[in-house]
């Protein structure tokens, strides 16, 4: 019986842990990420690119030291999410939440940061609506919208009259199918035929013939980054798809570093829309994946760059504040915000917090060895399409 | 005491080309002893599952008393008080006799669905479990575990839980298989004292068994039935004896 | 109990409360004091025990293997945060509501589930829960999807007492509803039905021969989890005001299952001591390690096996005075 | 219309295939052992990661291939004579327990050696082209898994039927007890057994990168696969196994095609009412 209470108390003083002892001379930032299962790649990419800020940067801004405590969400888990976000709040006292490169997390979490007043940066996830979730919250990321639209204008006005389009079968591919065609079709073009692909079971063989049987002049392909890009790609060549009589459109996961190395050159003429790409031609970015490279032994990705300008916009806006987290204060200054990132020209819309950028049209084409993405058009300053249209 | 206690009227169930049973029709009349014998592969157990609807008939019927059970359930078949026991131990490991017993007594009383009341609150169902028990000579162990029992006691629990059902008619398979002769007899002699209104039927080996607790004997082979008498006519028979006698008793 | 007691007081024996059973209810109060800053954390182990008591009912007690369990719990949820979204923001009721939702979809799918049994069992409650999971990611419109359901709003509980951002009345609630899940299934375990699950699981070849229709009875209890997981459920999606595909995934399904192995199956504490010990040590270890926590929890799943093969509360039973163990 | 349904149709066998490989190991010893070995997948990532660690050293694709069996089997064996054979004995969920943990384990282990980033595999030119029949594209990677495949079960069901081993084998599938009982080293044939069936899963793995990817999440990936094909199939049987994974991969890309609103339900309906009709798998026998 003794024994049993010992065990009970000992377990909870475990579970109490250690609580550090709150320094007002410490900003303190909670990162919430999937840095376990399916997503981890996101997660750890992300987190790299907020290293690599601090690195470069060092932690202290505005006479306060930063400190980043990471959480693991461990994939598509809102509640979990959620969770943290409060336990970062009331047990860590964090004045800022940061990271959230999925969806679900990034809404459950929202709702915190409206409760409690904290000012949240989202560096990855990508559905339009998240901004409109806390008064609180800025986007240094994309949204699907805002890629897509452009992109199905783009497409339009480059003289295809017809296209297919396929998508994976979850919210962000829904998002990217009915944004493609309606500025697609709004453009003058027609959408001759859609599918949409379990998120679940990777061989795309018979959808792609699908897409071939209705016989349109380009394809729009969304699926998520990770693994599926590159089958999508295989599938494409062995259903006869190739970019020199079908052309291939999608948004950049398609044609991301590790699918291009395993499709080759099969991957050679596929047209994509993108916000970043280690690729881009600017002296900033080289002097980006240098770094990048030199620290972390590979190229940064979007979701790299989606941490690396929310640590540049948590740093810019502590500057302004003059060290002040207070939530409102810190949006405050984050709105309107401009800035050169190594993806570009880029700022924080001041009415809807969202990120403002410029979106690349690139082609997949032979670099030397390499297949490599090659920008040779943009769309710039798009903001996110779905935000201006709702009634204020 | 007009009709049967439990009748079959040409059972008949083959697997593929395989006959197990064969226009089988048998009749035990009330508060009878019959016993079952016939060499290994008769169709003894078969024509037990067939009757208990473990096995269903292709054709051919069951009527237990006035009433025609074909077409039901086991469970509903023991609910009207047909009763059966396993050759090979088929009871619950990790309950204690007392819980097995009174969950039978639960089952027959219709009360084994409730889950808001606790079992505690079943006295009578639980005395009567007990007094089953102790009348078979178990009562002492009757709170252990029933992997924990000898085996002998095991056996006995099998007819304590066929006779929790209440049965009119208890068919038993092989009740004292695998225990020692001496024991053999003691369980039969249990079996003997049970009340004259449950009519049994019993499969057996022993022919001393048989015709020391039977009043009349079925012989079955090859899934028929080859003769039905009284003890001294089985022993008589002539072709009992070149199917059955002639041979090694377990063979 | 020395000698042989007469058959009720064995019998009443085995359903005494234990103090350590008491104890155990006063510690769950602990939290509130002790680390009132962890009380999310304490909401989400009471809400993940509720659903692992669930599945003991027709894992532990039963004997059915379901790896689909989180079909019941998501559409408790589902039911709950839809008619919350709707309007009807009262918890209380809305807890019902998903519970009952849920008992029904399981009455519906027992008549299925009981008809096999191994690996056909495991994977037909696979099944189901997979095609219920793709069903809720195809009706994007009424359950958002895979962003998630937006826009649960709950009213106070009992009119007064708002979910705040510490989780006091999160975890109030969900401990309220936990013991009283438990209370139920500990008075149902001790039931006459609920032994005859035990001898189902037991020998159920035998359950015919003493008159007793084992499906019915494994329709029963599968109605009874599922209503139970959908409580669970319906707590989680008014606690969190958010419900995502998540509630209804395979993973949740698998996770239950160690949780409640962990615990210890068939023992009603069991799921709550996993739940405890699993989310706990994940939460201390992915706060310590992020990327690599899983590593650790693999050595402890190997660990319970290798140390505490009938789980941790097998363990303590064998440690313990006899007592404490609850069947 | 004819032609595209064809070419889609052998892509979903190729599928198939390759379901075929990673999950006959498993069946086999489950049906043999009753050992659950959810760790089945964590050997097929040990051959993929064996083969691009291999072809990162600049060994040609085929050569890596008998490496990816031998060193999955080798290690599982390790695991099967210090860790799995303790708990032989214990509940079906004892050994789920044990195998997810390890499954864990291999994940974080693969994440940390090898980053949490997709491999790419590059294959020789001459697996990456086409064969065009008849106006249909037939990839040659495609008729290649088929042909390993098919190579594997013929091997298999040869060795099974007709050798020694073969017939201690069945003897033990069987039934442990006798087999034992006849002097069957019940033991050692299952240890063999073991390797063998994770050894294929380690071939599987390192022929499905270029199908699927390889990251560490892998071991998970295909867990519900490789289940579904061991239940349908039947415990202990190849054939069904065989000719489970062949009516998935088939059926699955032809329920794509030709309805493709039904997607994802397909493969579960399809499984569900298999296993209503037949709850031991096609070829099972319990």
């Amino acid at each position: 019986m003794l024994r049993a209470m010992t065990l009970c108390l000992g377990f909870l003083a475990l579970l109490a842990g250690p609580t550090s002892g709150q320094a007002q001379q410490t900003i303190k930032i909670g990162v919430i990420l999937p840095f376990s299962g399916q997503f981890a790649d996101t997660g750890v990419q992300l987190d790299d690119g907020i290293k690599l800020y601090m690195q470069q940067h060092g932690d202290m801004v505005a006479g306060k030291k930063i400190e980043v405590i990471r959480k693991d969400v461990g994939g598509i888990a809102p509640e979990v999410a959620k969770r943290l976000a409060q336990e970062l709040v009331v047990r860590d006292n964090v004045d800022i939440l940061a990271g959230f490169a999925l969806t679900p997390n990034a809404l459950a979490a929202a709702e915190v940061s409206a409760q409690a007043k904290k000012f949240m940066v989202v560096m990855n996830a990508a559905t339009s609506i998240i901004t409109t979730k806390s008064p609180y919250l800025a986007r240094t990321s994309v949204t699907v919208p805002q890629i897509d639209e452009a992109f199905g204008n783009w497409v339009a006005k480059s003289g295809v009259k017809t296209v297919y389009t396929l998508v994976s079968d979850y919210g962000p591919g829904l998002d990217a199918e009915a944004s493609f065609q309606r500025a697609f079709e709004a453009a003058g073009g027609k959408v001759v035929g859609s599918v949409r692909v379990p998120v679940a079971n990777p061989d795309f063989s018979a959808f792609v013939q699908r897409a071939k049987d209705a016989n349109p002049e380009g394809i729009f392909i969304f699926v998520p980054g990770g693994t599926q890009p590159a089958a999508i790609g295989k599938a494409l060549a062995s259903r006869g798809i190739t970019p020199k009589d079908t052309k291939i459109f999608g948004q950049g996961e398609i044609t991301s570093e590790d699918a291009l190395k395993s499709m080759g050159d099969d991957a050679v003429g596929i047209v994509t829309a993108f916000h970043y790409d280690y690729n881009h031609n600017s002296p900033m970015n080289r002097e980006f994946v240098a770094a990048y490279n030199k620290a972390f032994g590979r190229n940064p990705d979007i979701y790299s760059i989606g941490g690396y300008d929310g640590m540049r916009l948590i740093y810019a806006a502590l500057e302004k504040t003059g060290g002040k987290a207070d939530g409102q204060d810190l949006i405050d200054a984050a709105k309107g915000m401009t800035w050169e990132s190594p993806r570009g020209p880029m700022s924080i819309d001041p009415e809807t917090r969202d990120v403002v950028q410029t979106v690349y049209i690139r082609r997949a084409e032979k670099v030397g060895e390499h297949v490599a993405n090659v920008e040779f058009d943009k769309v710039e300053n798009v903001k996110d399409p779905v935000k201006s249209r709702m009634p204020k | 005491m007009t009709a049967p206690a439990l009748r079959t009227t040409g059972l008949h169930k083959s697997f593929g080309s395989l006959v197990v049973a064969q226009d089988v029709a048998i009749s035990l009349p009330q508060g009878a002893r019959y016993a079952l014998i016939g060499p290994n592969g008769a169709g003894k157990t078969t024509l037990i599952n067939l009757i208990t609807g473990a096995l269903r008939p292709d054709s051919g019927e069951i009527l237990l008393g006035e009433e025609a059970i074909t077409a039901l359930e086991p469970d509903s078949r023991v609910k009207r008080g047909l009763a059966r026991t396993f050759q090979i131990n088929t009871l619950f490991p990790d309950l204690s006799p007392l819980e097995a017993v009174t969950l039978a007594v639960c089952e027959r009383l219709g009360v084994a669905n409730v889950w808001w009341r606790r079992l505690v609150g079943f006295r009578d169902a639980v005395d009567e479990a007990y007094d089953i028990l102790a009348s078979l000579n178990i009562g002492a162990v009757c709170y252990r575990a029933t992997r924990e029992l000898a085996y002998g006691q095991q056996r006995l629990l099998e007819i304590a839980l066929a006779l929790a059902t209440k049965p009119k008619v208890l068919l038993l398979d092989e009740p004292a298989a695998g225990v020692p002769r001496q024991q053999g007899g003691e369980l039969f002699e249990a079996i003997a004292n049970l009340s004259s209104d449950i009519t049994v039927l019993f499969i057996e080996h022993d022919m001393e068994v048989v015709f020391r607790f039977a009043s009349r004997v079925i012989v079955m082979v090859g899934g028929r039935l080859l003769v039905e008498g009284t003890s001294s006519e089985i022993a008589a028979d002539q072709r009992v004896r070149e199917v059955y006698l002639g041979r090694s008793r377990h063979g | 109990m020395a000698g042989v007691a007469d058959p009720h007081q064995y019998l009443a024996a085995k359903q005494r409360w234990a103090p350590i059973e008491v104890a155990f209810w006063l510690a769950m109060l602990l939290p509130f004091v002790l680390v009132p800053t962890y009380l999310p954390l304490a909401s989400q182990i009471a809400i993940t025990a509720i659903f692992a008591v669930s599945l003991d009912l027709i894992l532990g007690y039963a004997g059915l293997v379901s790896l689909g369990h989180a079909a019941y719990f998501g559409l408790g949820a589902y039911t709950a945060g839809l008619i919350a979204k709707a309007g009807w923001g009262e918890p209380f009721s809305g807890l019902l509501i998903g519970g009952a939702a849920a008992g029904l979809f399981g009455h519906l799918t027992g008549y299925i589930v009981v008809r096999v049994r191994h690996l056909a069992l495991i994977m037909i409650t696979l099944g189901i829960g997979l095609l219920l999971y793709e069903v809720a990611n195809r009706a994007s419109w009424l359950t958002g999807g895979n962003d998630g359901l937006q826009g649960v709003a709950m009213w106070p509980l009992f009119g007064s007492f708002d979910f705040d951002l510490y989780g006091y009345t999160a975890y109030a609630y969900s401990l309220a509803v936990l013991f009283a899940v438990v209370l139920a299934a500990r008075r149902l375990v001790h039931s006459p039905f609920g032994l005859s699950l035990r001898a189902i699981r037991e020998n159920e070849r035998r359950m015919p021969a003493i008159g007793a229709p084992s499906r019915a009875r494994l329709r029963t209890i599968y109605t009874i989890a599922a209503t139970i997981a959908g409580i669970g459920g319906a707590l989680l999606a008014q606690t969190t005001q958010f419900v995502s595909l998540g509630a209804l995934s395979f993973e949740r399904s698998a996770e239950l299952i160690v949780i409640l192995v962990i615990g210890g199956t068939g023992r009603l504490y069991g799921g709550v001591v996993g739940a405890i010990v699993y989310m706990v040590a994940r939460d201390r270890l992915s706060g310590m390690n992020p990327q690599y926590w899983y590593f650790w929890i693999g050595l402890m799943l190997i660990g319970v096996v290798l140390f505490l093969p009938n789980g941790i509360l097998g363990g303590l039973a064998t440690l313990l005075p006899r007592r404490s163990r609850a069947s | 219309m004819i032609a595209p349904a064809v070419g889609v149709l052998f892509d979903g066998f190729a599928y198939g295939m390759l379901l075929f490989l990673l999950s006959v190991g498993l069946s086999v010893t489950l049906g043999m052992m009753n050992f659950v070995n959810l760790a089945h997948g964590s050997f097929a990532m040990v051959g993929a990661y064996v083969a691009v660690s291999l072809m990162g050293l600049g060994w040609p694709f085929f050569a890596t291939l008998p490496c990816a069996f031998l060193v999955a089997g080798v290690i599982s064996v390790g695991f099967e004579r210090t860790l799995f054979r303790r708990v032989y004995r214990a509940s079906d969920l004892q050994q789920v327990l044990l195998t997810i943990g390890l499954a864990f384990i291999s994940v974080a282990a693969a994440a940390w050696f090898y980053g949490t980033m997709q491999q790419p595999v590059r294959l020789p030119v001459y697996l990456r082209t086409y064969a065009t029949f008849m106006g249909i594209n037939f990839s040659i990677y495609r008729l290649f898994l088929i042909a390993v495949a098919l190579a594997v079960t013929g091997l298999l069901v040869g060795a099974l039927d007709y050798t020694r081993f073969g017939a201690q084998v069945r003897a033990a599938v069987d039934n442990q007890r006798m087999a034992q009982g006849l002097g069957v080293d019940v033991d050692t044939v299952f240890a063999i057994t073991f390797a063998l069936g994770s050894g294929l899963a380690g071939l599987g793995g390192a022929l499905a990168i270029e199908i699927v990817g390889l990251d560490p999440n892998f071991t998970f990936t295909y867990l519900i696969y490789v289940l579904i094909v061991v239940a349908v199939g039947g415990l202990g049987s190849i054939r069904g196994s065989l000719l489970a994974a062949i009516l998935l991969g088939v059926s699955d890309a032809a329920g794509k095609y030709y309805v493709p609103t039904l997607g994802a339900f397909l493969i579960y309906l399809v499984m569900v009412s298999l296993l209503l009709w037949r709850p031991s798998g096609l070829f099972g026998r319990r």
